[in-house]
Protein backbone atom coordinates (compact mmCIF):
# COMPACT_ATOMS: atom_id res chain seq x y z
CA UNK A 1 0.00 0.00 0.00
CA UNK A 2 1.52 3.44 -1.08
CA UNK A 3 0.74 6.37 1.06
CA UNK A 4 0.75 10.15 -0.24
CA UNK A 5 1.00 12.75 2.77
CA UNK A 6 0.08 16.48 2.78
CA UNK A 7 0.01 18.47 5.59
CA UNK A 8 -1.08 22.23 6.50
CA UNK A 9 -1.49 25.02 8.38
CA UNK A 10 -4.84 26.03 9.23
CA UNK A 11 -5.19 28.69 6.32
CA UNK A 12 -7.77 28.72 3.85
CA UNK A 13 -5.56 29.25 0.92
CA UNK A 14 -3.76 25.84 1.77
CA UNK A 15 -6.82 23.95 1.27
CA UNK A 16 -5.79 24.29 -2.45
CA UNK A 17 -2.52 22.64 -2.18
CA UNK A 18 -4.58 19.24 -0.57
CA UNK A 19 -7.03 19.67 -3.58
CA UNK A 20 -4.34 19.46 -6.20
CA UNK A 21 -2.85 17.11 -4.69
CA UNK A 22 -6.05 14.96 -4.66
CA UNK A 23 -6.35 15.97 -8.13
CA UNK A 24 -3.14 14.15 -8.87
CA UNK A 25 -3.37 11.18 -6.97
CA UNK A 26 -7.08 10.56 -8.08
CA UNK A 27 -5.31 11.09 -12.15
CA UNK A 28 -2.82 8.40 -11.23
CA UNK A 29 -5.31 5.85 -9.99
CA UNK A 30 -7.02 6.35 -13.58
CA UNK A 31 -10.04 7.85 -11.75
CA UNK A 32 -12.61 9.12 -14.76
CA UNK A 33 -12.49 13.25 -14.85
CA UNK A 34 -15.76 13.47 -13.15
CA UNK A 35 -14.50 11.45 -10.25
CA UNK A 36 -11.87 13.10 -9.95
CA UNK A 37 -13.64 16.22 -9.69
CA UNK A 38 -15.85 14.76 -6.91
CA UNK A 39 -12.52 13.55 -5.08
CA UNK A 40 -11.38 17.15 -4.67
CA UNK A 41 -14.75 18.43 -4.17
CA UNK A 42 -15.15 16.09 -1.36
CA UNK A 43 -11.32 17.04 0.06
CA UNK A 44 -11.89 19.98 -0.34
CA UNK A 45 -14.85 20.05 2.03
CA UNK A 46 -13.24 17.81 4.52
CA UNK A 47 -10.20 20.35 5.24
CA UNK A 48 -12.03 23.38 5.47
CA UNK A 49 -14.33 21.44 8.04
CA UNK A 50 -10.89 20.39 9.24
CA UNK A 51 -9.70 24.45 9.28
CA UNK A 52 -12.76 26.20 10.33
CA UNK A 53 -14.57 23.70 12.59
CA UNK A 54 -11.72 21.60 13.80
CA UNK A 55 -8.70 23.96 14.21
CA UNK A 56 -10.88 27.34 14.25
CA UNK A 57 -8.06 28.54 11.55
CA UNK A 58 -5.51 28.61 14.58
CA UNK A 59 -2.29 28.78 11.71
CA UNK A 60 -0.06 26.81 14.50
CA UNK A 61 -2.41 23.85 14.24
CA UNK A 62 -2.03 21.83 11.74
CA UNK A 63 -4.81 19.51 9.34
CA UNK A 64 -3.21 16.22 8.55
CA UNK A 65 -4.13 14.70 5.05
CA UNK A 66 -3.19 11.35 3.95
CA UNK A 67 -3.79 9.33 0.58
CA UNK A 68 -3.88 5.52 0.80
CA UNK A 69 -3.51 4.01 -2.15
CA UNK A 70 -4.65 0.34 -1.87
CA UNK A 71 -5.57 -2.33 -4.27
CA UNK A 72 -9.05 -1.56 -4.10
CA UNK A 73 -9.87 1.30 -2.57
CA UNK A 74 -8.48 5.02 -2.30
CA UNK A 75 -8.85 6.12 1.73
CA UNK A 76 -8.23 9.59 2.93
CA UNK A 77 -7.99 10.49 6.38
CA UNK A 78 -8.14 14.09 7.04
CA UNK A 79 -7.03 15.12 10.34
CA UNK A 80 -7.13 18.33 12.90
CA UNK A 81 -6.35 18.96 16.30
CA UNK A 82 -9.36 20.28 17.23
CA UNK A 83 -11.50 19.40 20.42
CA UNK A 84 -13.47 17.05 18.48
CA UNK A 85 -17.81 16.51 17.73
CA UNK A 86 -20.06 14.73 19.29
CA UNK A 87 -22.05 13.93 15.97
CA UNK A 88 -22.29 14.72 12.36
CA UNK A 89 -25.06 15.23 10.20
CA UNK A 90 -24.17 13.96 7.00
CA UNK A 91 -28.26 14.24 5.86
CA UNK A 92 -29.13 15.96 2.32
CA UNK A 93 -29.11 19.94 2.83
CA UNK A 94 -30.48 21.77 0.03
CA UNK A 95 -30.90 25.71 -0.53
CA UNK A 96 -34.34 27.04 1.16
CA UNK A 97 -36.05 30.18 0.92
CA UNK A 98 -36.89 30.27 5.03
CA UNK A 99 -32.72 29.89 5.36
CA UNK A 100 -31.54 32.64 2.43
CA UNK A 101 -33.83 34.84 4.07
CA UNK A 102 -32.38 34.02 7.85
CA UNK A 103 -28.87 34.79 5.94
CA UNK A 104 -27.76 31.07 6.83
CA UNK A 105 -25.88 29.86 3.76
CA UNK A 106 -23.95 27.09 5.13
CA UNK A 107 -23.87 23.95 6.01
CA UNK A 108 -23.65 21.68 2.49
CA UNK A 109 -20.16 20.44 2.93
CA UNK A 110 -21.15 16.74 5.35
CA UNK A 111 -23.83 16.28 2.30
CA UNK A 112 -21.82 16.68 -0.72
CA UNK A 113 -19.06 14.68 1.19
CA UNK A 114 -21.37 11.96 2.00
CA UNK A 115 -23.35 12.42 -1.43
CA UNK A 116 -20.08 12.03 -3.37
CA UNK A 117 -17.87 9.23 -2.02
CA UNK A 118 -18.85 5.92 -1.74
CA UNK A 119 -18.40 5.75 1.86
CA UNK A 120 -17.13 7.94 4.81
CA UNK A 121 -16.54 7.84 8.29
CA UNK A 122 -15.88 10.23 11.18
CA UNK A 123 -13.56 9.51 14.47
CA UNK A 124 -13.60 12.52 16.97
CA UNK A 125 -11.90 12.53 20.07
CA UNK A 126 -10.86 15.55 22.39
CA UNK A 127 -7.64 15.42 20.91
CA UNK A 128 -8.87 15.53 17.15
CA UNK A 129 -10.80 14.80 14.53
CA UNK A 130 -10.25 12.29 11.61
CA UNK A 131 -12.65 12.38 8.98
CA UNK A 132 -11.58 9.19 6.21
CA UNK A 133 -13.22 9.03 2.53
CA UNK A 134 -13.61 6.22 0.23
CA UNK A 135 -13.32 5.47 -3.05
CA UNK A 136 -13.82 2.22 -4.64
CA UNK A 137 -11.35 1.49 -7.67
CA UNK A 138 -13.76 0.59 -10.31
CA UNK A 139 -12.91 -2.05 -13.47
CA UNK A 140 -12.48 0.78 -15.93
CA UNK A 141 -10.10 2.64 -13.39
CA UNK A 142 -6.59 2.55 -15.36
CA UNK A 143 -3.34 2.84 -13.21
CA UNK A 144 -0.63 5.22 -14.87
CA UNK B 1 -4.60 43.59 -2.74
CA UNK B 2 -4.00 40.68 -4.68
CA UNK B 3 -5.37 40.32 -8.40
CA UNK B 4 -7.88 38.11 -7.59
CA UNK B 5 -9.50 41.16 -5.20
CA UNK B 6 -9.04 43.43 -7.43
CA UNK B 7 -10.70 41.76 -10.39
CA UNK B 8 -12.89 38.77 -9.16
CA UNK B 9 -15.69 40.02 -11.05
CA UNK B 10 -15.94 41.63 -14.29
CA UNK B 11 -19.34 43.66 -14.92
CA UNK B 12 -20.23 43.66 -17.78
CA UNK B 13 -23.91 45.69 -18.50
CA UNK B 14 -26.66 46.24 -21.57
CA UNK B 15 -29.76 47.55 -21.32
CA UNK B 16 -31.90 45.72 -18.96
CA UNK B 17 -29.16 42.84 -18.62
CA UNK B 18 -25.77 42.26 -16.45
CA UNK B 19 -23.49 39.78 -16.68
CA UNK B 20 -21.26 39.23 -13.78
CA UNK B 21 -18.16 37.35 -15.30
CA UNK B 22 -16.20 35.61 -12.87
CA UNK B 23 -12.59 35.79 -13.67
CA UNK B 24 -11.09 33.82 -10.46
CA UNK B 25 -10.66 29.75 -11.47
CA UNK B 26 -11.64 28.65 -7.89
CA UNK B 27 -14.85 29.93 -6.45
CA UNK B 28 -13.67 28.47 -2.36
CA UNK B 29 -13.08 29.48 0.85
CA UNK B 30 -10.27 32.10 -0.48
CA UNK B 31 -12.24 33.98 -3.08
CA UNK B 32 -15.26 33.94 -1.34
CA UNK B 33 -15.22 37.25 0.56
CA UNK B 34 -14.05 38.83 -2.74
CA UNK B 35 -17.18 37.32 -4.72
CA UNK B 36 -19.24 38.27 -2.03
CA UNK B 37 -18.56 41.90 -1.65
CA UNK B 38 -19.56 42.05 -5.42
CA UNK B 39 -23.28 40.55 -4.21
CA UNK B 40 -24.57 44.18 -4.01
CA UNK B 41 -28.30 44.95 -4.45
CA UNK B 42 -26.89 47.63 -7.17
CA UNK B 43 -25.10 45.50 -8.91
CA UNK B 44 -28.28 43.49 -9.79
CA UNK B 45 -30.29 44.19 -12.91
CA UNK B 46 -33.70 42.88 -13.90
CA UNK B 47 -31.71 39.78 -15.73
CA UNK B 48 -28.38 39.31 -13.75
CA UNK B 49 -26.20 36.48 -15.09
CA UNK B 50 -23.50 34.94 -13.33
CA UNK B 51 -21.12 33.81 -15.71
CA UNK B 52 -18.93 30.86 -15.05
CA UNK B 53 -16.33 29.67 -18.17
CA UNK B 54 -13.45 30.60 -16.36
CA UNK B 55 -14.58 28.22 -13.34
CA UNK B 56 -13.12 25.04 -12.78
CA UNK B 57 -14.06 24.65 -8.79
CA UNK B 58 -16.66 25.61 -6.56
CA UNK B 59 -16.95 24.41 -2.83
CA UNK B 60 -19.67 24.79 -0.17
CA UNK B 61 -17.56 27.82 0.55
CA UNK B 62 -18.33 29.45 -2.54
CA UNK B 63 -21.83 28.01 -2.73
CA UNK B 64 -22.12 30.43 0.41
CA UNK B 65 -20.72 33.17 -1.26
CA UNK B 66 -22.86 32.90 -4.82
CA UNK B 67 -25.89 32.45 -2.37
CA UNK B 68 -25.64 36.45 -1.81
CA UNK B 69 -25.98 37.15 -5.25
CA UNK B 70 -29.30 34.91 -4.88
CA UNK B 71 -30.51 36.98 -1.97
CA UNK B 72 -29.25 40.35 -3.77
CA UNK B 73 -31.83 39.45 -7.01
CA UNK B 74 -34.59 38.26 -4.70
CA UNK B 75 -34.76 41.60 -2.25
CA UNK B 76 -34.87 43.26 -5.96
CA UNK B 77 -37.45 40.94 -7.24
CA UNK B 78 -35.34 39.97 -10.03
CA UNK B 79 -34.24 36.89 -11.20
CA UNK B 80 -30.64 35.03 -11.28
CA UNK B 81 -29.32 32.84 -14.05
CA UNK B 82 -26.16 31.27 -14.52
CA UNK B 83 -24.31 30.90 -17.60
CA UNK B 84 -21.42 28.17 -18.91
CA UNK B 85 -21.51 25.83 -15.85
CA UNK B 86 -19.44 22.93 -16.12
CA UNK B 87 -21.75 19.59 -16.23
CA UNK B 88 -19.85 18.66 -12.97
CA UNK B 89 -21.11 21.84 -11.36
CA UNK B 90 -24.31 21.67 -12.87
CA UNK B 91 -24.51 18.42 -10.57
CA UNK B 92 -23.53 19.84 -7.88
CA UNK B 93 -25.84 22.93 -8.05
CA UNK B 94 -28.59 19.80 -8.96
CA UNK B 95 -27.95 18.23 -5.63
CA UNK B 96 -27.81 21.66 -3.09
CA UNK B 97 -30.72 22.61 -5.43
CA UNK B 98 -29.19 25.63 -6.42
CA UNK B 99 -30.33 25.09 -9.93
CA UNK B 100 -33.63 26.64 -8.53
CA UNK B 101 -32.57 29.43 -7.81
CA UNK B 102 -30.26 30.20 -10.34
CA UNK B 103 -31.94 28.44 -13.30
CA UNK B 104 -29.65 28.03 -16.54
CA UNK B 105 -29.21 30.65 -19.57
CA UNK B 106 -27.14 30.40 -22.54
CA UNK B 107 -25.38 33.01 -23.87
CA UNK B 108 -27.92 32.53 -27.24
CA UNK B 109 -30.79 33.15 -25.08
CA UNK B 110 -29.06 36.64 -24.38
CA UNK B 111 -28.43 38.26 -27.46
CA UNK B 112 -31.63 40.12 -28.16
CA UNK B 113 -30.79 42.00 -25.66
CA UNK B 114 -27.60 43.52 -27.11
CA UNK C 1 6.46 31.37 9.29
CA UNK C 2 4.09 28.31 7.81
CA UNK C 3 5.15 25.26 6.44
CA UNK C 4 3.27 22.82 3.74
CA UNK C 5 4.85 19.24 4.26
CA UNK C 6 4.23 16.35 1.17
CA UNK C 7 5.37 12.87 1.48
CA UNK C 8 5.68 10.49 -0.87
CA UNK C 9 7.06 7.26 -2.29
CA UNK C 10 9.22 6.59 -4.46
CA UNK C 11 7.26 6.33 -7.36
CA UNK C 12 7.39 8.92 -10.31
CA UNK C 13 4.20 9.37 -10.74
CA UNK C 14 3.85 10.56 -7.07
CA UNK C 15 6.26 13.67 -8.79
CA UNK C 16 3.32 15.34 -10.28
CA UNK C 17 1.87 15.45 -6.57
CA UNK C 18 4.65 17.45 -5.33
CA UNK C 19 4.94 19.55 -8.56
CA UNK C 20 0.58 20.19 -8.18
CA UNK C 21 1.75 21.30 -4.56
CA UNK C 22 4.57 24.03 -5.77
CA UNK C 23 2.12 25.18 -8.40
CA UNK C 24 -0.27 26.15 -5.14
CA UNK C 25 2.06 27.25 -3.25
CA UNK C 26 3.84 29.60 -5.64
CA UNK C 27 0.43 31.07 -6.46
CA UNK C 28 -0.15 31.35 -2.91
CA UNK C 29 3.06 33.41 -2.63
CA UNK C 30 1.78 35.69 -5.60
CA UNK C 31 4.97 34.51 -7.51
CA UNK C 32 4.10 35.67 -11.01
CA UNK C 33 3.26 32.71 -13.43
CA UNK C 34 6.28 32.71 -15.30
CA UNK C 35 8.04 32.24 -12.02
CA UNK C 36 5.46 29.83 -10.73
CA UNK C 37 6.71 27.72 -13.75
CA UNK C 38 10.21 28.12 -12.86
CA UNK C 39 9.53 26.62 -9.01
CA UNK C 40 7.80 23.64 -10.55
CA UNK C 41 10.54 22.83 -12.72
CA UNK C 42 12.93 23.21 -10.02
CA UNK C 43 10.89 21.31 -7.66
CA UNK C 44 10.28 18.49 -10.03
CA UNK C 45 14.20 17.73 -11.01
CA UNK C 46 15.12 17.91 -6.87
CA UNK C 47 12.34 14.96 -6.00
CA UNK C 48 13.09 12.87 -8.98
CA UNK C 49 16.58 13.23 -8.27
CA UNK C 50 15.71 12.00 -5.04
CA UNK C 51 13.42 9.64 -6.20
CA UNK C 52 16.16 8.16 -8.42
CA UNK C 53 19.61 8.52 -7.50
CA UNK C 54 19.15 8.65 -3.62
CA UNK C 55 16.31 6.05 -3.11
CA UNK C 56 16.51 4.30 -6.26
CA UNK C 57 13.03 3.96 -7.21
CA UNK C 58 12.90 1.66 -3.68
CA UNK C 59 8.74 2.49 -3.32
CA UNK C 60 9.21 1.85 0.85
CA UNK C 61 11.67 5.02 0.65
CA UNK C 62 10.22 8.04 1.19
CA UNK C 63 10.91 11.54 -0.42
CA UNK C 64 10.28 14.73 2.07
CA UNK C 65 9.45 18.18 0.54
CA UNK C 66 8.63 20.92 3.06
CA UNK C 67 7.68 24.31 1.68
CA UNK C 68 8.45 26.68 4.60
CA UNK C 69 7.32 30.19 4.08
CA UNK C 70 9.46 32.92 5.24
CA UNK C 71 8.91 36.84 4.77
CA UNK C 72 11.46 37.05 2.81
CA UNK C 73 11.62 33.86 0.77
CA UNK C 74 10.32 30.47 -0.10
CA UNK C 75 12.56 27.24 1.12
CA UNK C 76 12.06 24.47 -0.47
CA UNK C 77 13.55 21.47 1.52
CA UNK C 78 13.69 17.87 -0.65
CA UNK C 79 14.85 15.05 1.41
CA UNK C 80 15.23 11.73 0.60
CA UNK C 81 16.52 8.21 2.33
CA UNK C 82 19.39 7.67 0.28
CA UNK C 83 23.16 6.56 0.67
CA UNK C 84 24.44 10.22 -0.05
CA UNK C 85 26.13 11.92 -2.23
CA UNK C 86 30.06 13.75 -2.25
CA UNK C 87 29.56 16.39 -5.06
CA UNK C 88 26.98 17.81 -7.05
CA UNK C 89 27.59 19.34 -10.26
CA UNK C 90 25.72 22.29 -10.58
CA UNK C 91 27.49 23.29 -13.88
CA UNK C 92 25.72 24.49 -17.27
CA UNK C 93 25.17 21.50 -19.36
CA UNK C 94 23.82 22.13 -22.89
CA UNK C 95 22.78 19.16 -25.66
CA UNK C 96 26.12 18.46 -27.36
CA UNK C 97 26.41 15.88 -30.74
CA UNK C 98 28.64 13.69 -29.02
CA UNK C 99 26.63 12.82 -26.49
CA UNK C 100 23.62 12.17 -28.56
CA UNK C 101 25.38 9.97 -30.52
CA UNK C 102 26.71 8.04 -27.14
CA UNK C 103 23.17 7.76 -26.31
CA UNK C 104 23.65 10.27 -23.13
CA UNK C 105 20.77 12.37 -23.00
CA UNK C 106 20.59 13.05 -19.13
CA UNK C 107 22.28 15.11 -16.97
CA UNK C 108 20.17 18.54 -17.14
CA UNK C 109 18.56 18.41 -13.49
CA UNK C 110 21.32 19.93 -11.81
CA UNK C 111 21.96 22.94 -13.83
CA UNK C 112 18.72 23.82 -14.52
CA UNK C 113 17.70 23.96 -10.58
CA UNK C 114 20.53 26.34 -10.07
CA UNK C 115 19.76 28.07 -13.33
CA UNK C 116 15.72 28.86 -11.94
CA UNK C 117 16.06 29.47 -8.23
CA UNK C 118 17.91 32.02 -6.51
CA UNK C 119 19.95 29.38 -4.71
CA UNK C 120 20.48 25.97 -3.88
CA UNK C 121 21.71 24.06 -1.05
CA UNK C 122 22.78 20.79 -0.89
CA UNK C 123 23.81 18.70 2.72
CA UNK C 124 24.07 15.21 2.41
CA UNK C 125 25.14 12.13 4.18
CA UNK C 126 25.37 8.43 4.41
CA UNK C 127 21.52 8.64 5.92
CA UNK C 128 20.39 10.75 3.03
CA UNK C 129 20.79 13.71 1.24
CA UNK C 130 18.75 17.26 1.23
CA UNK C 131 18.48 19.72 -1.28
CA UNK C 132 17.12 23.35 -0.52
CA UNK C 133 16.12 25.80 -3.02
CA UNK C 134 15.23 29.34 -2.08
CA UNK C 135 13.35 31.43 -4.14
CA UNK C 136 12.98 35.63 -2.43
CA UNK C 137 9.78 37.28 -2.76
CA UNK C 138 10.45 40.41 -4.53
CA UNK C 139 8.15 43.67 -4.31
CA UNK C 140 5.58 43.10 -6.86
CA UNK C 141 4.62 39.54 -5.38
CA UNK C 142 1.00 39.80 -4.00
CA UNK C 143 -0.32 37.60 -0.85
CA UNK C 144 -3.44 35.91 -1.63
CA UNK D 1 -2.87 -0.33 -20.82
CA UNK D 2 -3.51 3.45 -19.78
CA UNK D 3 -4.92 6.43 -22.59
CA UNK D 4 -1.71 8.24 -22.21
CA UNK D 5 0.28 5.14 -23.43
CA UNK D 6 -2.40 4.71 -26.03
CA UNK D 7 -2.32 7.95 -27.40
CA UNK D 8 0.81 10.10 -25.77
CA UNK D 9 1.43 11.13 -29.86
CA UNK D 10 -1.17 11.43 -32.40
CA UNK D 11 0.66 11.17 -35.95
CA UNK D 12 -0.86 13.12 -38.92
CA UNK D 13 1.37 12.91 -42.31
CA UNK D 14 1.10 15.04 -45.33
CA UNK D 15 3.79 14.69 -48.58
CA UNK D 16 7.51 15.40 -46.68
CA UNK D 17 5.70 16.05 -43.19
CA UNK D 18 4.82 14.43 -40.33
CA UNK D 19 3.29 16.03 -37.57
CA UNK D 20 3.68 14.70 -34.17
CA UNK D 21 1.13 15.97 -31.62
CA UNK D 22 2.08 15.43 -28.18
CA UNK D 23 -1.46 14.31 -26.25
CA UNK D 24 -0.20 14.53 -22.59
CA UNK D 25 0.01 17.42 -20.86
CA UNK D 26 2.97 16.71 -18.99
CA UNK D 27 6.03 15.51 -20.47
CA UNK D 28 8.03 14.03 -17.79
CA UNK D 29 9.38 10.59 -15.95
CA UNK D 30 6.24 9.12 -16.05
CA UNK D 31 5.20 10.25 -19.45
CA UNK D 32 8.88 9.77 -21.29
CA UNK D 33 8.81 5.81 -21.83
CA UNK D 34 5.64 5.91 -23.90
CA UNK D 35 6.90 9.18 -25.87
CA UNK D 36 10.51 7.87 -26.81
CA UNK D 37 8.85 4.28 -27.71
CA UNK D 38 7.21 6.43 -30.26
CA UNK D 39 10.90 7.84 -31.87
CA UNK D 40 11.48 5.16 -34.33
CA UNK D 41 13.20 5.62 -37.43
CA UNK D 42 10.33 4.83 -39.17
CA UNK D 43 7.94 8.06 -37.57
CA UNK D 44 10.17 10.14 -39.24
CA UNK D 45 9.65 12.28 -42.37
CA UNK D 46 11.98 15.00 -44.37
CA UNK D 47 9.98 17.42 -42.54
CA UNK D 48 9.25 16.18 -38.59
CA UNK D 49 7.20 18.64 -36.76
CA UNK D 50 6.93 17.62 -32.61
CA UNK D 51 3.27 19.73 -31.73
CA UNK D 52 3.79 20.88 -28.31
CA UNK D 53 0.45 22.80 -28.17
CA UNK D 54 -1.17 20.87 -25.41
CA UNK D 55 1.96 20.73 -23.13
CA UNK D 56 1.99 22.34 -20.11
CA UNK D 57 4.89 20.40 -18.49
CA UNK D 58 8.49 19.69 -19.35
CA UNK D 59 11.55 18.69 -17.40
CA UNK D 60 14.80 16.88 -17.88
CA UNK D 61 13.46 13.53 -18.19
CA UNK D 62 11.08 14.45 -20.83
CA UNK D 63 13.62 16.59 -22.26
CA UNK D 64 15.54 13.32 -22.59
CA UNK D 65 12.74 11.76 -24.49
CA UNK D 66 12.30 14.23 -26.95
CA UNK D 67 16.44 13.74 -27.65
CA UNK D 68 15.58 10.51 -28.85
CA UNK D 69 13.53 12.21 -31.97
CA UNK D 70 16.76 14.67 -32.60
CA UNK D 71 18.65 11.47 -32.71
CA UNK D 72 16.28 9.74 -34.97
CA UNK D 73 16.22 12.36 -37.35
CA UNK D 74 19.60 13.04 -37.43
CA UNK D 75 20.23 9.10 -38.41
CA UNK D 76 17.60 9.77 -41.25
CA UNK D 77 19.33 12.78 -42.17
CA UNK D 78 16.13 15.19 -41.80
CA UNK D 79 15.76 17.95 -39.14
CA UNK D 80 13.15 18.01 -36.26
CA UNK D 81 11.16 21.32 -35.84
CA UNK D 82 8.91 22.58 -32.73
CA UNK D 83 5.73 24.18 -32.48
CA UNK D 84 3.84 25.88 -30.05
CA UNK D 85 6.49 25.75 -27.70
CA UNK D 86 5.18 28.34 -24.50
CA UNK D 87 7.14 30.99 -23.63
CA UNK D 88 8.93 29.19 -20.68
CA UNK D 89 9.41 25.90 -22.71
CA UNK D 90 11.42 27.95 -24.95
CA UNK D 91 13.29 29.71 -21.98
CA UNK D 92 14.16 26.38 -21.34
CA UNK D 93 14.83 24.60 -24.51
CA UNK D 94 17.33 27.62 -24.97
CA UNK D 95 18.91 27.40 -21.69
CA UNK D 96 20.07 23.54 -22.54
CA UNK D 97 20.57 24.80 -26.05
CA UNK D 98 17.88 22.03 -27.62
CA UNK D 99 16.70 24.76 -29.56
CA UNK D 100 19.52 24.45 -31.73
CA UNK D 101 18.31 20.43 -32.27
CA UNK D 102 14.76 21.44 -32.57
CA UNK D 103 14.25 24.89 -33.67
CA UNK D 104 10.71 26.45 -34.16
CA UNK D 105 8.35 26.18 -36.67
CA UNK D 106 4.71 27.87 -36.81
CA UNK D 107 1.40 26.48 -38.30
CA UNK D 108 1.58 28.48 -41.46
CA UNK D 109 4.79 27.69 -42.56
CA UNK D 110 3.90 24.37 -42.92
CA UNK D 111 0.49 25.61 -45.33
CA UNK D 112 2.39 25.61 -48.03
CA UNK D 113 2.76 21.41 -47.69
CA UNK D 114 -0.66 20.53 -46.81
N1 LIG E 1 -13.49 18.58 11.75
C1 LIG E 1 -14.56 18.97 12.46
N2 LIG E 1 -14.44 19.28 13.77
C2 LIG E 1 -15.49 19.69 14.48
N3 LIG E 1 -16.75 19.79 13.97
C3 LIG E 1 -16.95 19.50 12.69
C4 LIG E 1 -15.87 19.06 11.87
N4 LIG E 1 -16.37 18.81 10.63
C5 LIG E 1 -17.68 19.10 10.69
N5 LIG E 1 -18.05 19.51 11.92
C6 LIG E 1 -19.42 19.89 12.36
O1 LIG E 1 -20.36 19.51 11.35
C7 LIG E 1 -21.13 20.66 10.97
C8 LIG E 1 -21.57 20.55 9.51
O2 LIG E 1 -20.50 20.76 8.63
P1 LIG E 1 -20.79 21.15 7.12
O3 LIG E 1 -21.89 20.28 6.62
O4 LIG E 1 -19.52 21.09 6.37
O5 LIG E 1 -21.35 22.62 7.17
P2 LIG E 1 -20.63 23.99 7.57
O6 LIG E 1 -19.15 23.73 7.59
O7 LIG E 1 -21.01 24.91 6.49
O8 LIG E 1 -21.18 24.34 8.92
C9 LIG E 1 -20.26 21.84 11.26
O9 LIG E 1 -21.00 23.02 11.43
C10 LIG E 1 -19.55 21.39 12.54
O10 LIG E 1 -20.37 21.62 13.67
N1 LIG F 1 19.40 13.14 -4.22
C1 LIG F 1 20.55 12.68 -4.76
N2 LIG F 1 21.19 11.62 -4.22
C2 LIG F 1 22.32 11.16 -4.77
N3 LIG F 1 22.90 11.67 -5.88
C3 LIG F 1 22.31 12.72 -6.48
C4 LIG F 1 21.11 13.29 -5.96
N4 LIG F 1 20.76 14.32 -6.75
C5 LIG F 1 21.68 14.39 -7.72
N5 LIG F 1 22.63 13.45 -7.57
C6 LIG F 1 23.81 13.23 -8.43
O1 LIG F 1 23.96 14.35 -9.31
C7 LIG F 1 24.00 13.89 -10.67
C8 LIG F 1 23.47 14.94 -11.62
O2 LIG F 1 22.04 15.05 -11.50
P1 LIG F 1 21.24 15.72 -12.68
O3 LIG F 1 21.94 16.95 -13.10
O4 LIG F 1 19.83 15.88 -12.21
O5 LIG F 1 21.31 14.69 -13.88
P2 LIG F 1 20.68 13.23 -14.03
O6 LIG F 1 19.68 13.04 -12.92
O7 LIG F 1 20.05 13.26 -15.36
O8 LIG F 1 21.85 12.29 -13.91
C9 LIG F 1 23.27 12.58 -10.67
O9 LIG F 1 23.61 11.75 -11.75
C10 LIG F 1 23.65 12.00 -9.31
O10 LIG F 1 24.89 11.37 -9.38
Amino acid sequence: MQQVLVNIPSVPIFERVVRASADEVGRALGFSAERVEDLKLAVSEAVNNAIDHGNKRHPGKLVEVVFALHSDKLEVHVTDEGGGVETVDFSRKVVEDQNLDAGMHRGFGMYLISALVDDCEVNSSQSGTTLTLRLYRRSQDHDE
Amino acid sequence: MTNEMNEVIRREEFGDVAVLHIMTNSVDAVSASAIEAVATATAMRPITVLDFANVSFINSAGISALLKFVVSAKKSGYTLYAMNVTPHHQKVFKMVEMSRYMPPIEERDLAAYR
